[in-house]
């Protein structure tokens, strides 16, 4: 357990490391995707076997996927320098790198509220429960946002007819 | 023994690793990238704060589900307006984009 | 009396303008009958309560045809309306000067007449409610809504000036960015007076009267800062000189209506919120801001009355005028005794009447001749009699003939003042103003009225139909309240003797802490 | 009916009310029914004045100690309570008399006078207003009250002198007149403040009480002194005392009735009239009256030195009423009531008849103005000639003529109270011998002038050859020989062997009654002084012994500076055209730019500090992304540093 959560958490940190300093977009996609992966692996230990199940779905399915479509759509010329850095890059990175500071003391400075009670075996089945009678309603509207989602990215990504 | 603080702190810096990308990239697409893994990043800690806090009650996993719906969403709209600039600009390097000064 | 009047006469406007909203807007009549109808409804009612009160209130005082619903029971504050001797003039005031707007002439209306009136009924109704309420967040509730109706319909139906480089966008803007920057001060002031009321009583309230029962408790320091606050605010309102620039700049890019509304009754808002607010809550604080007052006062009567002899634009002749009568009206403030406060709140309903009739034939004659720069008219009594006697009554009015409205009032104001020995100096500065006064409106009425005919009017008609109404009513009250001014000076007594006692209250509770404000 | 007249005196002045309100709201189309109705109005006025007058002479004593008021509260508050009401004296009940008769008399006039003019009703309705105006000012019992009325007459004469105001000269003139008696109402309002403030009332009555104990009220002689030269200023303006003379000559662009009405018998007089009403404030204070006296004798002989060399008929008989009323001033600095409001009367008797005489001689020339133009008249108009001659021998005091008597008085106590009576009394003896000169010189120009004018225009030869003159009808000829019957014999009621001296000087009066006796030196020696006048005029005018042109060209620049009024006017138009309106200009400047200039600036200093922050709004969502987790790593550096505990707890002490 010990061993599966370090070696997960360096590989995941690691490929997302290098998703954003790769050079070349269409890597950085590949990276994402073990960024995406080893996630879903982190959920495996965190007993949510359904959500990892969902994870790699659509994250490593659906979302890679678009997005390779989308470098397909946009990307030209020379590939390696197609993920460059902009000019604020130095400062977005001290401020992250401050952020994951700050963010680790509040963790380790906090108490958690942590219970001991085992979580139940079968989860799918008590998140269709909750999600079909507590959680009804942002289920429904859920749907409704991926319908529009869906049709407004159609609607925008079309392409406009020049009139006259 | 891994507790509630390792999972914690490792989506913290995965969230900023992926805020970096969103705050330090030219391109659009890696600017989505970089959401989409702060938004998994999220997730992560709904579901650990739900697994050790409340392990009984699956509240955050829900959350999770909806959070993963909504990114999807969202990359599947950010793609198309991505699309739909570059036709225009023939670019996808935000850095070209300041139309929202007047 | 059950009967809710106040709350009538609030929503006789409002009706009327919902009811211009489900008419065409190419029935332009239909609309301004409505508008007609129902601001008289208001005034008619009006009158009445005014001759109830006088006869049966007067002895007692105190607020009269209240009305009480509590609405936002948290914060204190209280639908409630009332009426007493002070602010029963001003309403009386501002319906007479609702109704007759209404039938004034103005340039550019007819094109969107129906947009025009629904505004203008807007606006009476937010002037009416800042003199009915007796609620602090009431009162500034309806002071807000009068801002803005203004600000549009400058920039819509407004002019431009000929002698000075200004738009009517520009006139818009900087009278309302005034107005706000006043009222910004004025909210803070107000907020600031509640919190501290809520905190000595346990309990928040709005109320005004409530809050002037507190008077006493405050201390000297606070009222001096929140009467501070609140008298620039009110004062700006009031064009006080050095803050007086908006208002000959918004006259003279505002419509005939809204100039009326404006030089007639809005400014008088300031001088209301100033004495029922600032003077009752914090005595103390208006003992300690009073010569300041004084002495700019003198620099509003002096200064503008002066500036209106380099005049060449009618409407700026007025405009001016009217803030070098603000001074008088200040300068009776100042004087913080009964008398000095009897004549200020009594000039403000004089100048009132007379502006409105001066904004009304001036708006005339710009309506006919499409021009307001003086050298260009002349001789227009020749073509338009009606209106030059009109003209020539309010320019007597402005000079303070006795028998018009405007005397009594102004030599009451002196009275009040010359009592003050401290304010003999500048109230005797102030009074060259009345000479100036004559100057400017003499030569203004000479200029655009005698004179040899000129061939370039004969085509201008005079005063007929719905525009001789402005003429006739202003007239009416004009020399009904000159020749019989107990029926406004009595009113007015009654409804300044609380706020009077407060001030002497405070000058004593002064003088034993020490006496040096 | 003198019991109903005494006990109604308000329908005097409210009678001339209904007729002006009538006449403007219905009769205006109807220009002969509103004469009609005007002129029944003030002959009602006028008969109940006559009965009033008799009704004040039977009661004889008692009316001078005890004025008969009766008045009603007009607005009151505490602290200040104003009436309106009546107070009838014989000084009120004389003035009531004179009024209404020449109101009467010029309304009459006028019928022939502004015959066919288009504002013929309107003239009727003026007219009416101005007599409510001036008879509420005679029966005011109180100074506020005078002073409401005080400037409805100002009114009244703006409206009248402007009567054609199509024309520029009048509209002008209405405006300079309205003007410059505003300016002296400017001071007159002033005073009575101060005395409101200082005596607690305005109140005639009271005040002769309470100003007497100045000291008690707090005031010094020389405060009371200031205002009572203050408050003098009112008269100054509205009787047309130097330096705001400057209006009354100009007045003449006026209809003529009016200027008989108004700017000679009535209106003008007002000021004197203010004055005698508040005497009492004056003699408290002997500086004040010297001050008056010197005022009316300086104005007297400036005026008339003016009236020598004007050309036009009623520039020459408006200067002679700048100088008369210089007189009564002089009188009444003298302090003597009953000589100025003698004078007052027979002044309004001949001088509206010479107004009327010349507005008769204008209605012949068709307007012709310049006297030179004249000549000869007495053929064509002898009812006018012989009324305008008696008018001429009256004002120059020559006896039995209503000016003899009068102008007799004045001198006389102004010789009493001069160190050259021998019985001098008062701190100012000095200068009242100066002022007795100088009114007897006046005498004596007045005699000079009017008779001048008089040989141009009536002997000799019509030197206009295109004119023909003309007498006029009845209605204009009989108020002229109504008042000139009048001229010749209103002096004699102050005839001191009358009744044993309870003539007019018994019924006006001020203080104790005491019987002037003839001074024959002094009586002899104006009489000479008119003569030697009257010969002067008839040497260089009827005879032409000495040629005028000669003499003006010898004394040039006198002539000049008396032909130009001694340029006050012009310095007047300087001081208004470049000072007063050059502070307007100026200021107006500093309106535009600096007030206007600080608003504006605030305004672009906002626009300046806009266009720089706005450099702060890339556009670019990167940037503010990026501001915003600074500003949370900012904000979270701050709060955990700062010694809040609040801040600290939840920002690092986690969830609880």
């Amino acid at each position: 357990m010990v061993f599966m959560f370090w070696l997960i958490a360096i590989i995941t940190l690691g490929s997302a490391l290098a998703m954003v300093l790769n050079k070349n977009i269409f890597r950085s996609a590949l990276f994402m995707v073990v960024t995406f992966i080893g996630v879903a692996a982190m959920y495996v230990l965190l007993q949510a076997d359904f959500l990892a199940a969902v994870q790699i779905l659509v994250y490593a399915g659906a979302i890679a996927i678009f997005i390779v479509f989308g470098i397909m759509l946009t990307v030209r010329g020379n590939m390696k320098q197609t993920n460059l850095f902009s000019k604020n890059a130095a400062l977005a990175g001290l401020v992250s790198l401050v952020l994951v500071v700050i963010n680790a003391i509040m963790v380790l400075t906090s108490d958690w509220p942590v219970s001991e009670a085992a979580p139940p075996v079968e989860t799918v089945g008590q998140i269709a429960e909750l999600m079909l009678t507590k959680f009804i309603v942002p289920f429904e509207v859920v749907a409704v946002l991926l319908l529009v989602a869906l049709l407004g990215a159609i609607i925008i990504a079309k392409e406009v007819k020049k009139t006259s | 023994m891994i507790g509630l603080n390792h999972f914690l702190v490792f989506s913290g810096t995965l969230f900023c690793i992926g805020l970096f990308g969103a705050l330090a990239k030219r391109s659009a697409i890696a600017i989505l990238m970089g959401l989409e893994v702060m938004l998994t990043a999220v997730n992560i800690n709904l579901v650990a704060i739900s697994r050790y806090v409340t392990p009984e009650y699956l509240v955050g996993q829900v959350f999770a589900v909806f959070v993963i719906a909504v990114a999807a969403a969202e990359v599947a709209v950010g793609l198309a307006l991505i699309v739909a600039i570059y036709r225009n600009r023939i670019s996808v390097n935000v850095e070209d984009f300041d139309w929202l000064k007047w | 009396m059950d009967f809710p009047v106040l709350t009538v006469i609030l929503l006789a406007p409002v009706v009327g303008a919902l009811i211009s909203v489900f008419i065409p807007k190419e029935e332009s009549r239909i609309i301004k009958a409505v508008a007609g109808i129902s601001t008289f409804i208001s005034l008619a009612l009006t009158i009445v309560i005014y001759f109830v009160y006088y006869t049966q209130h007067l002895d007692t005082g105190g607020m009269a045809f209240t009305e009480d619903i509590p609405w936002v029971s948290d914060l204190g504050v209280v639908y409630s309306l009332g009426v007493d001797g002070f602010s029963l003039p001003m309403l009386l005031l501002t319906n007479v000067i609702g109704f007759t707007a209404v039938f004034s002439r103005s340039w550019s209306v007819e094109k969107r007449a129906k947009e025009f009136y629904i505004l203008l009924m807007i606006l009476i109704v937010g002037v009416m409610g800042t003199f009915v309420a007796r609620d602090l967040f009431i009162f500034f509730l309806f002071y807000e809504v009068v801002v803005i109706p203004i600000y549009i319909m400058v920039i819509i139906w407004g002019s431009g000036s000929k002698t000075k480089d200004v738009t009517k966008e520009y006139a818009g803007m900087k009278l309302t960015i005034y107005l706000l920057v006043g009222s910004a001060f004025l909210l803070a002031a107000m907020i600031w007076l509640y919190m501290e009321a809520a905190e000595m009583r346990g309990l928040p309230t709005f109320d005004i009267a409530t809050l002037a029962s507190l008077s006493s408790q405050f201390d000297q320091q606070f009222q001096i800062i929140v009467f501070g606050m609140m008298g620039f605010g009110f004062t700006v309102l009031l064009s006080m000189f050095p803050f007086h620039s908006w208002s000959p700049d918004g006259y003279a890019g505002a419509p005939t209506a809204v100039s009326m509304i404006h030089a007639g009754v809005l400014k008088k808002i300031g001088g209301y919120g100033l004495i029922r607010i600032g003077f009752f809550i914090l005595p103390l604080g208006a003992k300690f801001w009073a010569p300041l007052i004084a002495i700019l006062a003198v620099g509003n009567v002096v200064y503008a009355a002066l500036i209106c002899l380099a005049q060449k634009d009618m409407k700026y002749v007025v405009g001016y005028s009217s803030v070098s009568h603000m001074g008088f009206v200040l300068i009776g403030f100042a004087s913080l005794n009964i008398i000095g406060l009897n004549g200020a709140v009594a000039n403000m309903f004089a100048h009132g009447v007379m502006s409105a009739l001066f904004f009304s034939m001036v708006g005339y004659i710009y309506g006919a001749t499409k021009t307001r720069y003086i050298p260009d008219l002349g001789g227009l009594a020749h073509q338009m009699p009606v209106a030059a006697a009109g003209f020539v009554v309010a320019a007597m009015a402005s000079a303070g003939l006795p028998g018009l409205v405007s005397f009594v009032p102004e030599f009451t104001t002196f009275v009040g003042a010359f009592k003050e020995a401290s304010l003999r100096i500048p109230a005797i500065i102030a009074l060259t103003g009345v000479v100036l006064g004559a100057v400017y409106v003499l030569r203004m009425v000479a200029n655009v009225l005698f004179g040899p005919r000129k061939e370039e009017w004969d085509h201008v008609e005079d005063i007929r139909g719905s525009y001789w109404i402005p003429v006739v009513v202003l007239i009416a009250f004009i020399v009904t309240f000159g020749v019989f001014p107990s029926l406004l000076m009595d009113m007015v007594n009654s409804g300044m003797q609380p706020i009077a006692a407060k001030l002497v209250d405070a000058a004593r509770v002064a003088s034993q802490m020490g006496g040096n404000i | 009916m003198i019991e109903f007249s005494l006990n109604n005196a308000w329908l005097i002045p409210f009678l001339p009310a209904v007729a002006f309100a009538l006449i403007v709201l219905v009769l205006r189309p109807l220009p002969r029914v509103s004469a009609f109705v005007s002129i029944t109005c003030i002959l009602i006025s006028f008969i109940m004045a006559i009965s009033i007058g008799i009704g004040v002479i039977q009661g004889g004593e008692k009316f001078v100690e005890e004025p008969f008021k009766k008045a009603v509260t007009w607005f009151s508050m505490s602290g200040l309570k104003i009436e309106m009401g009546f107070q009838i004296d014989p000084t009120s009940a004389m003035m009531l008399f004179v009024v209404t008769l020449v109101a009467a008399l010029v309304q009459i006039y006028s019928i022939g006078y502004m015959h066919g003019d288009k504002g013929f009703s309107v003239f009727y309705a003026y007219l009416s207003l101005f007599a409510m105006s001036m008879l509420g000012l005679v029966i005011a019992p109180n100074l506020l009250q005078m002073f409401v009325f005080w400037e409805l007459v100002g009114l009244c004469s703006y409206l009248l002198i402007g009567f054609w105001w199509y024309k520029y000269s009048a509209r002008e003139a209405a405006k300079k007149a309205f003007i410059t008696t505003r300016t002296g109402d400017f001071g007159l309002l002033m005073g009575i403040l101060l005395l409101q403030i200082f005596f607690g009332t305005l109140d005639l009555q009271e005040l002769a009480v309470r100003i007497p104990n100045f000291t008690e009220y707090g005031l010094t002689a020389g405060a009371l002194t200031l205002i009572a030269a203050i408050l003098f200023l009112g008269p100054i303006g509205k009787s047309g005392q130097f330096p705001l003379h400057v209006w009354l000559p100009d007045a003449m662009e006026g209809p003529t009735p009016v200027s008989a009405l108004i700017h000679a018998a009535t209106m003008v007089v007002a000021g004197v009239y203010l004055v005698g009403r508040t005497l009492f404030l004056f003699k408290t204070v002997p500086g004040a009256m010297a001050f008056v006296a010197f005022m009316g004798a300086f104005t007297a002989l400036f005026a008339a030195s003016i009236a020598i060399t004007q050309t036009e008929m009623k520039k020459i008989l408006a200067y002679s009423t700048v100088s008369q009323l210089g007189y009564m001033m002089l009188a009444l600095g003298a302090g003597s009531l009953t000589a100025s409001m003698f004078h007052l009367m027979t002044h309004a008797f001949f001088k509206a008849l010479m107004f009327l005489g010349a507005g008769s001689v204008l209605h012949a020339m068709h307007n012709e103005a310049d006297i030179w133009k004249y000549g000869g008249l007495k053929k064509y108009m002898p009812i006018t000639y012989w009324t305008f001659l008696i008018g001429c021998l009256a004002i120059a005091g020559i006896f039995p003529f209503a000016g003899f008597f009068s102008k007799d008085l004045i001198l006389e106590v102004v010789w009493a109270n001069s160190t050259l009576s021998g019985h001098a009394h008062g701190p100012f003896q000095g200068l009242y011998t100066l002022l007795f000169i100088m009114a007897s010189m006046t005498a004596m120009m007045t005699a000079f002038y009017m008779f001048r004018m008089f040989f141009i225009c009536f002997h000799g030869e019509l030197r206009d050859k295109h004119a023909h003159p003309h007498e006029s009808p009845f209605s204009m000829a009989m108020p002229l020989v109504v008042l000139g019957i009048l001229s010749v014999v209103g002096g004699w009621v102050g005839w001191p062997g009358l009744t044993e001296g309870k003539a007019f000087g018994y019924f006006v009066r001020m203080g104790e009654f005491e019987i002037v006796h003839a001074n024959w030196t002094l009586i002899i020696s104006s009489t000479v002084l008119a003569l030697i006048g009257i010969g002067g005029a008839i040497a260089i005018y009827w005879k032409n012994a000495i040629s005028h042109e000669e003499l003006a060209k010898k004394f040039a620049p006198l002539y000049k500076l008396s032909f130009n009024k001694f340029y006050v006017d012009e310095l007047y138009l300087w001081i208004i055209h470049n000072i007063i309106d050059g502070i307007g200009r100026a200021l107006w400047w500093v309106d535009m730019h600096i007030v206007d200039g600080v608003v504006d600036g605030v305004a672009k200093t906002t626009k300046v500090l806009g266009s720089v922050f706005r450099r702060v709004q890339t556009g670019k969502m990167q940037h503010y992304a990026l501001v915003l987790f600074a500003g949370v790593v900012v904000l979270v550096i701050i709060m955990s540093f700062a010694d809040t505990s609040v801040a600290s707890l939840s920002l690092l002490g986690g969830g609880r």
